[in-house]
């Protein structure tokens, strides 16, 4: 995408089961299948265990033997880089750490939420990426209430961690989702008055603002000195008000078992019925000088290459930017 | 033997596009799933050309020799017969260089006889015993029906039941929801054939969506009832759209004005309008015997949907019938 | 953009999962304004169609000039060629047999009418029947083959389109020895070749080779892979060889596939090297069986033309 | 007499609106896959443990869910399935000091399987792949060993018996290391689990190694495979089940012209007299377009149309027809 803002596309949503997206041929076609849709560069995200091949560091380290040899690996599709890596401390990861249910809401998880970032921190920073992209917080079903210090303590950990980004030289962006326990707009704004502006930033995901009620394009505005990542997807639904307190959100919400039966939250851009303004968002970031990386993503909702191929025409066509 | 009534399960849901399911071991497959899924027999649809190998009897040749050949293959899949042929006689024949054959035109009436026999000639020895037609073209491709048409019409399908009826086969007229017989037509045209040779099909499908309570027809036409297929609906055209022009491509395909996804599942699924122990309950109190076809129609997943019918048919409407004549023979 | 000699065109086989099973793209508007979008994203300038299509041109979208609008307004340029996909019976349509000619004759004089409110490059044809069809294929049967096309390609000519020849593995005309007979007896005013890659290669015919001896009456390319070349009889399996061949289920890979057959960068050169400009069309029809998937096999070729090909010659 | 103890493992993948995924998306497809499987005449099922918490989420709890089995035609839940394909620093089975943190994994599962009618196996990947347990030595077996002979004996205080599953690319795979580790563990705790497919992978004849270890086996696993490992597949990194260069595809469903000679099997089991359950499975059945729902059906058809066969002709030969 040539383009004053930089483009990068998520990989998140090949890898939809533990088995899938395993073999480095199924890897090679939705690499070139992104690049086919103009995007040379991608985010990953996170996983745990060998068949997360392309998802935890150690693992893609087995693969390709070091940073540069998984470059390569990319640039075998003509994939330039990594934009950034999604990282989420409170996913048990079930052979690196020990199957730990960890929580950056309890203080005695601290040390070992620190701990386990430096694998992630020294790969962003190993691939030349700009970005750890983290979930701060794990699901409000699963957490206490959080009063202000409860918030203060989630922001302490990531201070801490932010000083690791920092020292590598990468950026550390808190990522908002629909289920999480910072979940309002005030929560969320105390969030960020709790951590360093000069080492944590907000990476914003227009779908997960959407659904969890909060406006993207007003919250950018307020923010825009803070928001230091981009997730650009879109939904057609909003959570009415309390579906993201169900007991087991992430499947009785996000996949309808015992709320609505909506069975897909997340959208390719320009879907129709989308409540994203995907266009006065872009527009907002053109008129803050917007510096970082704009992700493109459609989460998990159906055939991987449909939906990129479809977002790289809603960029192309809706949104005029140049393939190349 | 469930009081003279046996279960088949369509095969029309696995072939979506013209180029799929054309080779063997698809075939073996999907029989063999309809087998273990609790049914005896499988209803074949006609199709033309080299895609469509179990088209008609000189597909059925090419590919296994034999009309035989196809049978001992059935068999080899752990089903006893073919239960029956779905024939709309709308669709062309690349085997007979013919286009589109009519009902209402009388030139056309040699050919359909023609045809007919030659589908009802290799079903007894498939072990099957009803042809099933699309009597009359949809609604809205055709001028409404009056006297004179039904009546060519009529005298069209008892040649077609006279003919078929030489090789044992019943001719049963299947009223689709898009069916220029939809509504009050189907007794004009019923009650001028002759019950000796053509019958009615029912599918609680077609009618329910047609906006006809299946059970109204059974209690009405019960003891001309000659074939039964089960599937159900998830919607009701009733706006009348089947009333316009190609409604074949815009309502039942792409579901008309509402775009409905799907008018069409295996029965007993999800939002399903049809209620099956009511209809089998019934048919059995109306005496039917002969198959009873269980189709999904199109399917996302055609083993799912014939495992999901089977279930509904072992666990409930196969005990329901043995209940029911159990209390009528008590 | 404005300098390249080369242009990719898509040709339109296509599936994708509805709720109720596979569709293809002329499902519904929605079903094809999704195609055209995917096809636009990946850098398609333009498709290909079939024939066949045409009552859904008419039926739905008005005709052929209002739906290659609604190709243009998704970033597309045009409608290039088309496919006559005929049902061959020796009956009466069969090239081979100098008695059906007259009714081909008519079917072209009909088909180019309906086309003709949009300018076609190309009606591609399948020259000859199943093989199993025209064997023994004689050089009688070549001669009057060639003089059925030379007909067509003058009726096509009249309505400035040009009748180009695609040489499926299982027709009649498919080895090597036979297609150099077929183009000796016919026309390079009125009969073209149309390569396509993969069906030559799975007949064993070299395409590179074909393509540099007949360059001159060359008018378009199928850019499609295959992993099998056809073995014992393969060529004349009956009632199918495309589908139902037992030696092989799929027999069409996009290209840029692994363990892909045809050489596309000795192809792509001879196209530089014989001065080729125009369109080319990416084919790879059934990608969907085995588990493929459309949408990816069109961005993979997509990726293999723009990261391989047009680094030779675009 | 018809076999009537067949049980189905837990694989299963089904269409949803966000791609392919397992049955546990939500209930709905949950309910329709146990139907499913009830329409095929399955009566027993085996999981994995890490399925437990969602299982108990959707039917308020664990035994809520074996209820439904139940009202669906199944007796109950009849193996669980646990696993450390991938040693860590927590737990490796050939580390002797990750055994305690083993052993509390499997109290754990043990416990969500409290108030069930009577889970019979306890089925466990012996050790985890071989290239991160290699050289493999007599001691590292004794390791191995060591560790399920403690577990077994808890298992067996839960009612259910420690069975070990031999993977093709683990690190007890050849006849002389399987060999080896059965002589060190106790009969009475340890048992043998015969997956047709894995052995026949390793080069193992699984009939042959039922025949010489009838009396420890508590079960199978009915699956085919195509290809035995001839190029030292199982030692690739970090996976070979998936990521072997030379196989794309390891696992087949009964019927397709495989290696395993399921006839034979099915008669050398009625001739040891085995009583227990049967388990078919086939993982990763979509790879190459294939269905879930498709393999399973054509599994249970050979089942009833084939080795029911073999078994009637065994039973016959035997005299033991009843």
């Amino acid at each position: 995408m040539r383009d004053t803002l930089r483009w990068a596309y998520a990989l998140n949503q090949w890898n939809v089961r533990l088995d899938v997206f395993v073999r480095h041929e199924d890897q090679q076609r939705a690499l070139k299948t992104v690049s086919a849709c103009g995007f040379d560069t991608i985010e990953l995200a996170s996983g745990t265990g060998r068949w997360d091949n392309i998802s935890r560091p150690e693992v893609i380290l087995l693969n390709h033997g070091s940073h540069a040899g998984f470059l390569d690996f990319l640039r075998r599709a003509s994939v330039q880089g990594v934009s950034s890596m999604f990282w989420d401390p409170q996913a048990p990861a079930e052979e690196e750490e020990g199957y730990a249910f960890r929580s950056t809401a309890n203080p005695a998880d601290a040390d070992a939420i620190v701990e386990w970032s430096k694998p992630f921190v020294d790969f962003v920073a190993g691939v030349g990426a700009e970005q750890l992209v983290v979930r701060p917080v794990g699901s409000a079903w699963m957490t206490p209430p959080l009063d202000g210090d409860g918030i203060k303590r989630i922001g302490d950990v990531w201070n801490r961690i932010g000083e690791l980004t920092s020292a590598s030289g990468v950026g550390l962006a808190l990522h908002y989702d629909c289920l999480g326990a910072v979940h309002t707009a005030e929560e969320l704004t105390a969030l960020l008055d709790a951590t360093d502006p000069a080492s944590v930033g907000l990476a914003l995901d227009t779908a997960e603002f959407t659904v969890g009620g909060i406006d993207p394009v007003t919250y950018y505005r307020e923010h825009a000195d803070r928001v230091t990542h981009i997730h650009l997807k879109d939904t057609r639904y909003a959570d009415t008000g309390d579906e993201y307190r169900m007991p087991g959100a992430e499947s009785t919400m996000l996949k309808g078992g015992a709320g609505r039966r909506i069975e897909r939250w997340f959208y390719e851009l320009g879907t129709e019925g989308g409540l994203v303004d995907v266009r006065a968002f872009v527009a907002a970031l053109r008129e803050h000088e917007y510096s970082g990386w704009v992700v493109v993503e459609s989460d998990h909702g159906g055939n991987p290459a449909e939906l990129a191929m479809l977002n790289s025409w809603y960029l192309q066509h809706e949104l005029g930017i140049p393939k190349s | 033997m469930n009081g003279g009534i046996r279960w088949g399960y369509a095969i029309n849901q696995w072939k979506p596009q013209f180029d799929d399911f054309v080779r063997r071991e698809q075939h073996e497959r999907a029989l063999k799933t309809i087998s273990i899924a609790g049914f005896e027999g499988v209803e074949l649809t006609y199709g033309t050309g080299r895609w469509e190998p179990l088209g008609n009897p000189q597909q059925l040749a090419a590919n296994f020799g034999s009309v035989t050949g196809f049978g001992e293959f059935v068999r080899g899949c752990a089903l006893d017969a073919v239960s029956s042929w779905y024939w709309d006689p709308a669709e062309r024949s690349m085997e007979h260089l013919t286009g589109p054959l009519s009902p209402m035109a009388e030139d056309d009436l040699p050919a359909m006889v023609e045809r007919a026999r030659e589908l009802a000639g290799a079903l007894p020895e498939l072990g099957g015993s009803v042809l099933v037609v699309r009597p009359v073209p949809g609604a809205g491709d055709v001028e409404p029906l009056g006297d004179d048409a039904l009546g060519r019409v009529a005298a069209c399908w008892d040649a077609v039941g006279r003919a078929t009826a030489e090789h044992g086969v019943r001719t049963a007229l299947h009223v689709d929801f898009l069916s220029a017989l939809r509504r009050d037509h189907v007794p004009a045209l019923l009650d001028r054939t002759d019950p000796a040779v053509v019958g009615l099909a029912l599918d609680t499908g077609e009618l329910t969506a047609g906006g006809i309570d299946p059970l109204t027809v059974i209690s009405a036409y019960g003891d001309r009832i000659a074939h039964v297929q089960f599937k159900d609906a998830l919607a009701v055209d009733e706006a009348e759209e089947y009333l316009q022009p190609h409604a074949h491509w815009t309502v039942r395909v792409r579901g008309g004005a509402r775009e409905i996804p799907r008018w069409f599942a295996e029965p007993g699924a999800d939002g399903g309008l049809v209620d099956f122990p009511a209809v089998t309950r019934a048919l059995v109190e109306a005496g039917y015997s002969g198959w009873i076809v269980v189709e999904s129609d199109q399917s996302p997943h055609p083993a799912a949907s014939a495992l999901l019918a089977g279930y509904l048919v072992q666990r409930e409407l196969r005990p329901l019938i043995e209940t029911e004549k159990e209390a009528a023979d008590a | 953009m404005n300098q390249q000699n080369i242009k990719w065109s898509y040709m339109d086989h296509w599936r994708s999962n509805g709720p109720s099973g596979p569709v293809d793209q002329w499902h519904s508007h929605k079903t094809m304004s999704a195609f055209l979008k995917q096809i636009k994203a990946t850098g398609f300038d333009a498709i290909d169609t079939f024939d066949f299509r045409i009552w859904q041109m008419y039926g739905d979208y008005g005709g052929p000039a209002k739906y290659q609008e609604m190709v243009q307004d998704n970033g597309l340029e045009r409608i290039v060629n088309t496919f006559h996909a005929a049902d061959y019976d020796v009956r009466n349509y069969a090239p081979h047999i100098p008695a059906t000619h007259e009714y081909i004759l008519e079917d072209f004089r009909v088909t180019m009418g309906r086309w003709s409110e949009i300018q076609l490059d190309n009606i591609i044809v399948m020259p000859a029947t199943l093989y199993y069809d025209m064997e023994p294929v004689t050089e009688d049967k070549l001669k009057y083959t060639a003089e059925c096309w030379n007909k067509v390609g003058e009726i096509t000519a009249g309505f400035g389109v040009k009748l180009t020849c695609h040489h499926e593995f299982f027709c009649g005309i498919q080895s090597e020895a036979d297609i150099e007979t077929f183009y000796s007896y016919t026309d390079p005013q009125y009969v073209s070749l149309f390569v396509d890659t993969a069906q030559h290669c799975i007949a064993g015919v070299d395409p590179v080779a074909l393509y540099n001896r007949h360059a001159h009456r060359v008018s378009g390319f199928h850019f499609k892979d295959t992993r099998n070349v056809a073995t014992g009889d393969d060529h004349r399996h009956r009632p199918d060889s495309e589908i139902m061949a037992p030696t092989t289920g799929k027999w069409f890979y996009e290209m840029g596939t692994d363990q892909g057959l045809v050489d596309f960068a000795a192809m792509m050169t001879a196209v530089r090297d014989n001065g080729y400009r125009g369109w080319i069309s990416v084919e790879h029809d059934k990608a969907n069986k085995e588990g493929g998937d459309y949408s990816e096999s069109t961005a993979i070729s997509r990726w293999y033309a723009k990261n391989v090909l047009e680094e030779i010659y675009r | 007499m018809v076999w009537t103890k067949w049980s189905y493992m837990d694989h299963w993948v089904t269409e949803t609106p966000q791609g392919p995924q397992p049955p546990s998306f939500n209930r709905a497809y949950m309910d329709r896959y146990v139907k499913q499987l009830s329409a095929l005449g399955f009566t027993g099922f085996d999981t994995f443990f890490f399925y437990l918490p969602l299982y108990a989420g959707m039917y308020g709890g664990v035994p809520g869910f074996e209820r439904f089995l139940q009202d669906n035609g199944f007796d109950k839940i009849t193996g669980i399935f646990s696993a450390y394909p991938s040693a860590t620093k927590y737990t490796a089975p050939h580390v002797r000091e990750t055994h305690d943190r083993i052993v509390a994994d499997c109290t754990n599962t043990l416990r969500m399987c409290e108030a069930l009618t009577g889970v019979e196996n306890f089925i466990v990947m012996p050790t985890s792949t071989y290239y991160q347990t290699e050289p493999v030595t007599d001691d590292t077996i004794k390791v191995v060993a060591d560790l399920w002979n403690r577990v077994g004996k808890l298992t067996l205080e839960h009612g259910m018996k420690t069975t070990c599953h031999f993977e093709f690319w683990g690190a007890i795979r050849t006849r002389a290391q399987l060999e080896t580790f059965f002589e060190y563990t106790d009969p009475e705790y340890v048992h043998f689990f015969c997956d047709t497919a894995q052995h026949t992978i390793a080069g193992v004849d699984p009939v042959q190694l039922f025949r010489d270890y009838r009396d420890r086996c508590t079960g199978f696993h009915f699956k085919d495979t195509k290809n035995v490992d001839e190029h030292e597949a199982y030692r690739t990194p970090p996976d070979p089940e998936l990521m072997a260069p030379q196989v794309t595809r390891w696992f087949y469903e009964m019927g397709e012209g495989g290696l395993v000679d399921f006839p034979g099997l099915m008669k050398e089991i009625v001739a040891s007299g085995y009583d227990g359950w049967l388990t078919v499975e086939h993982d990763k059945a979509e790879l190459g377009g294939g269905s879930y729902a498709e393999a399973t059906a054509v599994a249970k058809w050979y089942i009833d149309n084939v080795l029911a066969g073999a078994q009637a002709a065994a039973e016959a030969e035997l005299g033991v027809a009843r």
